[in-house]
Protein backbone atom coordinates (compact mmCIF):
# COMPACT_ATOMS: atom_id res chain seq x y z
CA UNK A 1 0.00 0.00 0.00
CA UNK A 2 1.79 3.50 -0.85
CA UNK A 3 0.91 6.09 1.28
CA UNK A 4 1.21 9.42 -0.23
CA UNK A 5 0.97 11.32 3.06
CA UNK A 6 4.41 12.74 4.70
CA UNK A 7 4.56 10.72 8.28
CA UNK A 8 6.40 11.46 11.15
CA UNK A 9 9.04 8.89 11.43
CA UNK A 10 10.45 10.07 14.92
CA UNK A 11 9.58 8.87 18.46
CA UNK A 12 11.03 10.48 21.96
CA UNK A 13 13.16 8.20 23.04
CA UNK A 14 13.46 4.74 23.09
CA UNK A 15 11.53 2.50 20.87
CA UNK A 16 10.49 -0.32 23.22
CA UNK A 17 9.68 -4.05 22.57
CA UNK A 18 5.66 -3.61 23.40
CA UNK A 19 5.47 -0.85 20.75
CA UNK A 20 7.36 -3.89 18.36
CA UNK A 21 5.07 -6.13 19.61
CA UNK A 22 1.82 -4.91 19.06
CA UNK A 23 2.88 -3.74 15.29
CA UNK A 24 3.51 -7.15 14.81
CA UNK A 25 0.41 -8.19 16.40
CA UNK A 26 -1.70 -5.48 14.18
CA UNK A 27 -0.53 -7.33 10.68
CA UNK A 28 -2.22 -10.55 11.68
CA UNK A 29 -5.33 -9.13 9.42
CA UNK A 30 -3.01 -8.50 6.47
CA UNK A 31 -3.65 -12.16 4.89
CA UNK A 32 -1.60 -11.88 2.12
CA UNK A 33 1.18 -11.15 3.76
CA UNK A 34 3.34 -14.16 4.03
CA UNK A 35 6.52 -12.83 5.18
CA UNK A 36 8.14 -9.95 8.00
CA UNK A 37 11.46 -8.87 7.89
CA UNK A 38 12.64 -6.63 10.80
CA UNK A 39 15.71 -4.57 11.82
CA UNK A 40 16.51 -3.15 14.90
CA UNK A 41 19.18 -0.67 15.70
CA UNK A 42 20.58 -1.09 19.15
CA UNK A 43 22.31 1.56 21.23
CA UNK A 44 25.57 -0.96 21.68
CA UNK A 45 28.71 -0.20 24.72
CA UNK A 46 31.14 0.83 22.06
CA UNK A 47 34.44 1.74 24.03
CA UNK A 48 36.23 4.50 23.05
CA UNK A 49 39.67 5.84 24.57
CA UNK A 50 39.18 3.77 27.65
CA UNK A 51 35.57 4.62 28.11
CA UNK A 52 31.98 3.47 27.21
CA UNK A 53 29.58 4.79 25.69
CA UNK A 54 26.45 5.17 27.72
CA UNK A 55 23.81 6.53 25.64
CA UNK A 56 23.45 8.24 22.35
CA UNK A 57 21.56 11.83 21.80
CA UNK A 58 20.00 11.78 18.74
CA UNK A 59 19.08 14.89 17.34
CA UNK A 60 17.47 15.43 13.37
CA UNK A 61 16.30 17.92 10.59
CA UNK A 62 12.95 16.88 11.16
CA UNK A 63 11.18 18.08 8.33
CA UNK A 64 14.10 17.38 5.72
CA UNK A 65 14.48 14.03 7.49
CA UNK A 66 10.25 13.09 7.06
CA UNK A 67 11.01 13.62 3.48
CA UNK A 68 13.79 11.49 3.12
CA UNK A 69 12.27 8.56 4.93
CA UNK A 70 9.02 9.24 2.23
CA UNK A 71 11.39 9.30 -0.19
CA UNK A 72 13.02 5.94 0.68
CA UNK A 73 9.63 4.54 1.16
CA UNK A 74 7.90 5.68 -2.68
CA UNK A 75 11.45 4.18 -3.75
CA UNK A 76 11.40 0.73 -1.75
CA UNK A 77 7.66 0.48 -3.14
CA UNK A 78 8.72 0.79 -6.53
CA UNK A 79 11.71 -1.15 -6.46
CA UNK A 80 9.98 -4.42 -4.24
CA UNK A 81 6.57 -6.17 -3.77
CA UNK A 82 5.43 -5.30 -0.15
CA UNK A 83 2.65 -5.24 1.21
CA UNK A 84 3.81 -2.45 3.91
CA UNK A 85 6.16 -0.68 5.60
CA UNK A 86 6.69 1.25 9.06
CA UNK A 87 10.06 3.02 9.87
CA UNK A 88 10.64 4.28 13.88
CA UNK A 89 13.72 6.52 14.46
CA UNK A 90 14.34 7.91 17.97
CA UNK A 91 14.83 11.52 19.11
CA UNK A 92 16.41 12.66 22.13
CA UNK A 93 18.16 10.44 24.92
CA UNK A 94 18.61 6.70 24.16
CA UNK A 95 20.46 4.30 26.55
CA UNK A 96 22.78 1.48 25.78
CA UNK A 97 21.03 -1.99 25.30
CA UNK A 98 17.59 0.46 24.10
CA UNK A 99 16.58 0.37 20.72
CA UNK A 100 16.62 3.27 18.44
CA UNK A 101 15.46 1.96 15.08
CA UNK A 102 13.17 0.23 14.04
CA UNK A 103 12.48 -0.91 10.09
CA UNK A 104 9.24 -3.29 9.29
CA UNK A 105 8.85 -4.50 5.73
CA UNK A 106 6.41 -7.35 5.01
CA UNK A 107 5.69 -8.65 1.97
CA UNK A 108 3.77 -12.03 0.19
CA UNK A 109 7.17 -13.48 -0.53
CA UNK A 110 9.91 -14.12 1.66
CA UNK A 111 12.71 -12.69 -1.44
CA UNK A 112 11.42 -9.23 -1.42
CA UNK A 113 11.15 -8.96 2.25
CA UNK A 114 15.26 -9.29 2.46
CA UNK A 115 16.15 -7.15 -0.29
CA UNK A 116 14.09 -4.45 0.44
CA UNK A 117 14.75 -4.53 4.33
CA UNK A 118 18.68 -3.96 3.45
CA UNK A 119 17.56 -1.41 1.27
CA UNK A 120 15.79 0.46 3.30
CA UNK A 121 18.15 0.42 6.21
CA UNK A 122 21.17 1.82 3.49
CA UNK A 123 19.00 4.22 2.18
CA UNK A 124 18.49 5.50 5.91
CA UNK A 125 21.94 5.24 7.09
CA UNK A 126 22.96 7.50 3.68
CA UNK A 127 19.86 9.85 3.27
CA UNK A 128 18.62 10.51 6.67
CA UNK A 129 19.89 13.75 8.38
CA UNK A 130 19.79 12.62 11.80
CA UNK A 131 23.04 13.60 14.28
CA UNK A 132 24.00 10.94 16.79
CA UNK A 133 25.93 12.59 19.77
CA UNK A 134 27.42 9.47 21.76
CA UNK A 135 27.51 10.33 25.57
CA UNK A 136 30.19 8.66 27.69
CA UNK A 137 29.85 7.55 31.53
CA UNK A 138 32.31 11.01 32.72
CA UNK A 139 29.11 12.48 30.57
CA UNK A 140 32.33 13.52 27.75
CA UNK A 141 30.63 13.12 24.66
CA UNK A 142 31.52 12.65 21.02
CA UNK A 143 29.87 13.07 17.45
CA UNK A 144 28.96 9.64 15.95
CA UNK A 145 30.13 8.49 12.37
CA UNK A 146 28.19 6.34 10.86
CA UNK A 147 30.75 2.90 9.17
CA UNK B 1 17.60 38.57 0.52
CA UNK B 2 16.32 36.97 3.91
CA UNK B 3 17.94 33.46 4.26
CA UNK B 4 17.51 31.31 7.53
CA UNK B 5 20.33 29.39 8.45
CA UNK B 6 19.73 26.07 10.12
CA UNK B 7 23.11 24.55 11.76
CA UNK B 8 22.87 20.41 13.31
CA UNK B 9 24.80 18.34 15.41
CA UNK B 10 28.59 18.78 15.76
CA UNK B 11 27.77 22.04 13.56
CA UNK B 12 25.52 23.62 15.73
CA UNK B 13 28.02 22.80 18.89
CA UNK B 14 30.34 24.86 16.97
CA UNK B 15 28.29 27.58 16.06
CA UNK B 16 26.26 27.92 19.41
CA UNK B 17 23.43 28.33 17.68
CA UNK B 18 20.71 25.99 15.96
CA UNK B 19 19.26 28.94 14.04
CA UNK B 20 19.68 32.98 12.95
CA UNK B 21 18.60 34.77 9.98
CA UNK B 22 21.22 36.42 7.32
CA UNK B 23 20.64 39.16 5.27
CA UNK B 24 22.41 37.72 2.23
CA UNK B 25 23.64 40.12 -1.26
CA UNK B 26 25.37 37.19 -3.19
CA UNK B 27 23.88 34.28 -5.57
CA UNK B 28 25.43 31.35 -5.03
CA UNK B 29 25.84 29.05 -1.73
CA UNK B 30 29.16 28.61 -1.80
CA UNK B 31 29.02 32.67 -0.98
CA UNK B 32 26.81 31.98 2.24
CA UNK B 33 29.52 29.26 3.63
CA UNK B 34 32.03 32.14 2.74
CA UNK B 35 30.18 34.34 4.86
CA UNK B 36 29.67 32.16 7.51
CA UNK B 37 33.40 30.96 7.42
CA UNK B 38 34.14 34.76 8.46
CA UNK B 39 31.53 34.74 11.36
CA UNK B 40 32.92 30.94 12.43
CA UNK B 41 36.25 30.69 11.66
CA UNK B 42 36.08 26.49 13.09
CA UNK B 43 33.52 26.14 10.17
CA UNK B 44 36.17 25.66 7.73
CA UNK B 45 38.01 22.56 8.78
CA UNK B 46 34.63 20.56 9.08
CA UNK B 47 32.90 18.51 6.74
CA UNK B 48 29.45 19.40 6.21
CA UNK B 49 26.47 19.09 3.57
CA UNK B 50 24.24 22.00 2.61
CA UNK B 51 20.95 21.74 2.37
CA UNK B 52 18.27 24.37 0.66
CA UNK B 53 14.93 23.83 1.06
CA UNK B 54 15.57 20.59 2.42
CA UNK B 55 17.34 19.41 -0.58
CA UNK B 56 21.05 18.35 -0.90
CA UNK B 57 22.67 21.24 -3.08
CA UNK B 58 26.04 22.05 -4.40
CA UNK B 59 28.31 24.92 -3.74
CA UNK B 60 28.05 26.05 -7.30
CA UNK B 61 24.03 26.15 -6.93
CA UNK B 62 22.17 29.52 -6.81
CA UNK B 63 20.54 31.04 -3.86
CA UNK B 64 16.69 31.08 -4.09
CA UNK B 65 15.90 31.87 -0.58
CA UNK B 66 14.39 30.20 2.43
CA UNK B 67 16.29 27.66 4.45
CA UNK B 68 20.16 26.82 4.13
CA UNK B 69 20.85 23.74 6.71
CA UNK B 70 24.31 23.27 7.08
CA UNK B 71 24.74 19.14 7.94
CA UNK B 72 27.63 17.17 9.43
CA UNK B 73 28.40 13.59 8.46
CA UNK B 74 24.50 11.57 9.04
CA UNK B 75 24.55 8.79 11.91
CA UNK B 76 20.90 7.78 12.48
CA UNK B 77 20.67 4.10 13.04
CA UNK C 1 27.74 -17.43 22.14
CA UNK C 2 28.19 -20.61 20.53
CA UNK C 3 25.68 -23.38 22.18
CA UNK C 4 26.10 -27.12 21.90
CA UNK C 5 23.29 -28.23 23.26
CA UNK C 6 20.54 -29.53 21.05
CA UNK C 7 17.47 -26.70 21.84
CA UNK C 8 14.13 -27.59 21.02
CA UNK C 9 13.00 -25.40 18.12
CA UNK C 10 9.43 -26.70 18.16
CA UNK C 11 6.29 -24.85 19.78
CA UNK C 12 2.50 -25.85 20.01
CA UNK C 13 0.82 -23.88 17.98
CA UNK C 14 1.03 -20.01 16.46
CA UNK C 15 3.80 -18.20 18.00
CA UNK C 16 2.43 -15.20 19.40
CA UNK C 17 3.49 -11.09 18.67
CA UNK C 18 4.29 -11.23 23.17
CA UNK C 19 6.47 -13.70 22.95
CA UNK C 20 8.62 -11.80 19.89
CA UNK C 21 8.03 -8.69 22.01
CA UNK C 22 9.64 -10.35 25.08
CA UNK C 23 12.54 -11.95 22.94
CA UNK C 24 13.34 -8.27 22.09
CA UNK C 25 13.09 -7.34 25.32
CA UNK C 26 15.54 -9.67 26.75
CA UNK C 27 18.64 -8.73 24.05
CA UNK C 28 18.75 -5.33 26.07
CA UNK C 29 21.08 -6.52 28.39
CA UNK C 30 23.64 -7.55 25.94
CA UNK C 31 25.35 -4.18 24.99
CA UNK C 32 27.55 -5.38 22.91
CA UNK C 33 24.40 -5.83 20.17
CA UNK C 34 24.24 -2.99 17.39
CA UNK C 35 22.22 -4.67 14.96
CA UNK C 36 19.10 -6.97 15.25
CA UNK C 37 17.06 -8.58 12.11
CA UNK C 38 13.89 -10.57 12.82
CA UNK C 39 12.08 -12.40 9.88
CA UNK C 40 8.62 -13.89 10.92
CA UNK C 41 6.88 -16.71 8.47
CA UNK C 42 2.73 -16.00 8.54
CA UNK C 43 0.51 -18.08 7.29
CA UNK C 44 -1.04 -16.34 3.97
CA UNK C 45 -4.50 -16.56 2.67
CA UNK C 46 -3.39 -18.58 -0.71
CA UNK C 47 -6.23 -18.96 -3.23
CA UNK C 48 -5.88 -22.24 -5.00
CA UNK C 49 -8.53 -23.41 -7.47
CA UNK C 50 -10.57 -20.97 -6.13
CA UNK C 51 -10.36 -22.25 -2.58
CA UNK C 52 -8.89 -20.01 0.17
CA UNK C 53 -6.30 -21.47 2.98
CA UNK C 54 -7.35 -21.18 6.19
CA UNK C 55 -4.91 -22.94 8.23
CA UNK C 56 -1.69 -24.89 7.87
CA UNK C 57 -1.00 -27.55 9.73
CA UNK C 58 2.73 -28.73 10.66
CA UNK C 59 4.24 -31.91 11.42
CA UNK C 60 7.47 -32.52 11.59
CA UNK C 61 10.29 -35.59 11.95
CA UNK C 62 11.19 -33.90 15.23
CA UNK C 63 14.49 -35.08 16.32
CA UNK C 64 15.89 -34.65 12.97
CA UNK C 65 14.98 -31.18 12.82
CA UNK C 66 16.09 -30.54 16.20
CA UNK C 67 19.19 -31.54 14.86
CA UNK C 68 19.26 -30.05 11.58
CA UNK C 69 18.10 -26.53 13.05
CA UNK C 70 21.54 -27.06 15.85
CA UNK C 71 23.82 -27.61 12.57
CA UNK C 72 22.37 -24.49 10.96
CA UNK C 73 22.90 -22.72 13.90
CA UNK C 74 26.77 -23.88 13.84
CA UNK C 75 27.38 -22.83 10.72
CA UNK C 76 25.87 -19.51 10.61
CA UNK C 77 28.05 -18.67 13.94
CA UNK C 78 30.95 -20.16 11.69
CA UNK C 79 30.09 -17.93 9.21
CA UNK C 80 28.93 -14.44 10.53
CA UNK C 81 29.92 -12.97 13.36
CA UNK C 82 26.46 -13.02 15.50
CA UNK C 83 26.25 -12.18 18.79
CA UNK C 84 23.35 -14.65 19.35
CA UNK C 85 20.53 -16.35 17.22
CA UNK C 86 16.93 -18.08 18.26
CA UNK C 87 14.91 -20.18 15.65
CA UNK C 88 11.31 -21.08 16.86
CA UNK C 89 8.91 -22.82 14.79
CA UNK C 90 5.32 -23.73 15.08
CA UNK C 91 3.98 -27.27 15.29
CA UNK C 92 0.20 -28.45 15.04
CA UNK C 93 -2.28 -25.66 13.73
CA UNK C 94 -1.58 -22.17 12.74
CA UNK C 95 -3.88 -19.52 10.96
CA UNK C 96 -4.02 -17.54 8.60
CA UNK C 97 -2.74 -14.01 9.53
CA UNK C 98 -0.69 -16.33 12.04
CA UNK C 99 3.51 -16.67 12.74
CA UNK C 100 4.77 -19.93 12.48
CA UNK C 101 8.47 -18.86 11.86
CA UNK C 102 10.51 -16.62 14.38
CA UNK C 103 14.01 -16.46 13.23
CA UNK C 104 16.42 -13.84 15.21
CA UNK C 105 20.34 -13.14 14.94
CA UNK C 106 22.31 -10.29 16.66
CA UNK C 107 25.43 -8.74 15.88
CA UNK C 108 27.83 -5.92 16.55
CA UNK C 109 27.24 -4.88 12.87
CA UNK C 110 24.51 -4.69 10.64
CA UNK C 111 26.36 -5.50 7.66
CA UNK C 112 26.12 -9.36 9.23
CA UNK C 113 22.36 -9.72 10.57
CA UNK C 114 21.43 -9.00 6.97
CA UNK C 115 23.32 -11.83 5.66
CA UNK C 116 23.13 -13.90 8.15
CA UNK C 117 19.51 -13.79 8.30
CA UNK C 118 18.91 -14.85 4.90
CA UNK C 119 21.11 -17.75 5.01
CA UNK C 120 19.96 -19.48 8.02
CA UNK C 121 15.63 -18.56 6.80
CA UNK C 122 17.19 -20.68 3.21
CA UNK C 123 18.87 -23.40 4.93
CA UNK C 124 15.69 -23.93 6.84
CA UNK C 125 13.56 -23.91 4.04
CA UNK C 126 15.80 -26.65 2.81
CA UNK C 127 17.37 -28.65 5.54
CA UNK C 128 14.77 -28.78 8.16
CA UNK C 129 12.58 -31.98 7.62
CA UNK C 130 9.07 -29.91 8.75
CA UNK C 131 5.97 -30.24 6.64
CA UNK C 132 3.19 -28.15 6.00
CA UNK C 133 -0.59 -29.12 5.09
CA UNK C 134 -2.63 -26.16 3.91
CA UNK C 135 -6.27 -26.52 5.25
CA UNK C 136 -9.00 -24.73 3.19
CA UNK C 137 -11.80 -23.63 4.48
CA UNK C 138 -14.29 -26.45 3.46
CA UNK C 139 -11.76 -28.45 5.66
CA UNK C 140 -10.35 -30.05 2.49
CA UNK C 141 -6.39 -29.96 1.78
CA UNK C 142 -3.05 -29.93 0.01
CA UNK C 143 0.03 -30.26 1.43
CA UNK C 144 2.21 -27.59 0.86
CA UNK C 145 5.59 -26.92 -1.25
CA UNK C 146 8.13 -24.24 -0.69
CA UNK C 147 8.72 -22.21 -3.54
CA UNK D 1 17.86 -57.10 10.98
CA UNK D 2 14.76 -54.84 12.79
CA UNK D 3 13.94 -51.66 10.98
CA UNK D 4 12.21 -48.91 12.52
CA UNK D 5 10.11 -47.20 9.30
CA UNK D 6 8.75 -43.78 10.05
CA UNK D 7 6.46 -41.61 7.35
CA UNK D 8 5.50 -37.94 7.34
CA UNK D 9 3.38 -35.49 5.67
CA UNK D 10 1.78 -36.84 2.82
CA UNK D 11 3.53 -40.47 2.74
CA UNK D 12 2.40 -41.14 6.26
CA UNK D 13 -1.57 -39.87 4.76
CA UNK D 14 -0.55 -42.76 2.06
CA UNK D 15 0.44 -45.22 4.45
CA UNK D 16 -2.21 -44.13 7.00
CA UNK D 17 0.52 -45.14 9.48
CA UNK D 18 3.65 -42.89 11.04
CA UNK D 19 5.59 -45.80 12.38
CA UNK D 20 6.17 -49.27 11.63
CA UNK D 21 8.97 -52.09 12.84
CA UNK D 22 10.14 -54.01 9.52
CA UNK D 23 12.18 -57.03 9.52
CA UNK D 24 14.95 -56.72 6.37
CA UNK D 25 17.20 -58.96 5.05
CA UNK D 26 19.27 -57.16 2.42
CA UNK D 27 22.26 -54.41 2.56
CA UNK D 28 20.89 -51.47 0.59
CA UNK D 29 18.23 -48.35 1.17
CA UNK D 30 16.47 -49.18 -2.22
CA UNK D 31 15.77 -52.74 -0.60
CA UNK D 32 14.04 -51.44 1.69
CA UNK D 33 12.26 -48.77 -0.72
CA UNK D 34 10.75 -51.91 -2.71
CA UNK D 35 9.93 -54.05 0.14
CA UNK D 36 7.69 -50.66 0.82
CA UNK D 37 6.86 -50.35 -2.65
CA UNK D 38 4.94 -53.85 -2.52
CA UNK D 39 3.17 -52.90 0.66
CA UNK D 40 2.29 -49.20 -0.83
CA UNK D 41 1.80 -49.29 -4.40
CA UNK D 42 1.02 -45.69 -4.67
CA UNK D 43 4.70 -44.76 -3.15
CA UNK D 44 6.00 -45.56 -6.44
CA UNK D 45 4.66 -42.10 -8.18
CA UNK D 46 5.77 -40.25 -4.77
CA UNK D 47 8.36 -37.89 -4.27
CA UNK D 48 10.53 -38.16 -1.40
CA UNK D 49 13.91 -38.55 0.37
CA UNK D 50 15.26 -41.05 2.75
CA UNK D 51 16.72 -40.08 6.77
CA UNK D 52 18.51 -43.45 8.20
CA UNK D 53 19.23 -42.34 11.70
CA UNK D 54 18.22 -38.68 11.16
CA UNK D 55 20.81 -37.94 8.22
CA UNK D 56 19.41 -37.95 4.33
CA UNK D 57 21.21 -41.14 2.56
CA UNK D 58 20.80 -41.83 -1.12
CA UNK D 59 19.40 -45.52 -2.46
CA UNK D 60 22.81 -46.84 -2.70
CA UNK D 61 23.77 -46.55 0.81
CA UNK D 62 23.57 -49.69 2.92
CA UNK D 63 21.75 -49.97 5.81
CA UNK D 64 23.24 -50.00 9.31
CA UNK D 65 19.96 -50.49 11.50
CA UNK D 66 17.77 -47.73 13.02
CA UNK D 67 15.52 -45.41 11.72
CA UNK D 68 14.66 -45.21 7.98
CA UNK D 69 12.59 -42.38 7.71
CA UNK D 70 10.58 -41.32 4.15
CA UNK D 71 10.54 -37.67 3.78
CA UNK D 72 8.11 -35.87 1.14
CA UNK D 73 9.49 -32.20 0.05
CA UNK D 74 10.11 -29.79 3.18
CA UNK D 75 7.95 -27.40 3.73
CA UNK D 76 8.73 -25.88 6.81
CA UNK D 77 8.76 -22.03 7.53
Amino acid sequence: MKDKKIKNVFKEGAISSEFIGESIAKHQSKISIGAHNIFLGQVRADEIDGKAVSAIEYTAYEDMANEKFHEIREATFEKFNLTCMHIYHSLGTVKVGEICLFVFVSSPRRKEVFKALEYVVEEIKVKAPVFGKEIFEDQSHQWKVNS
Amino acid sequence: MRLNIKYFGLIAELTSCSEEQLEFEGTKVEEVIELLNTKYPDLKSKDFQVAQNREIVSLKSPVTGGDIALLPPFSGG
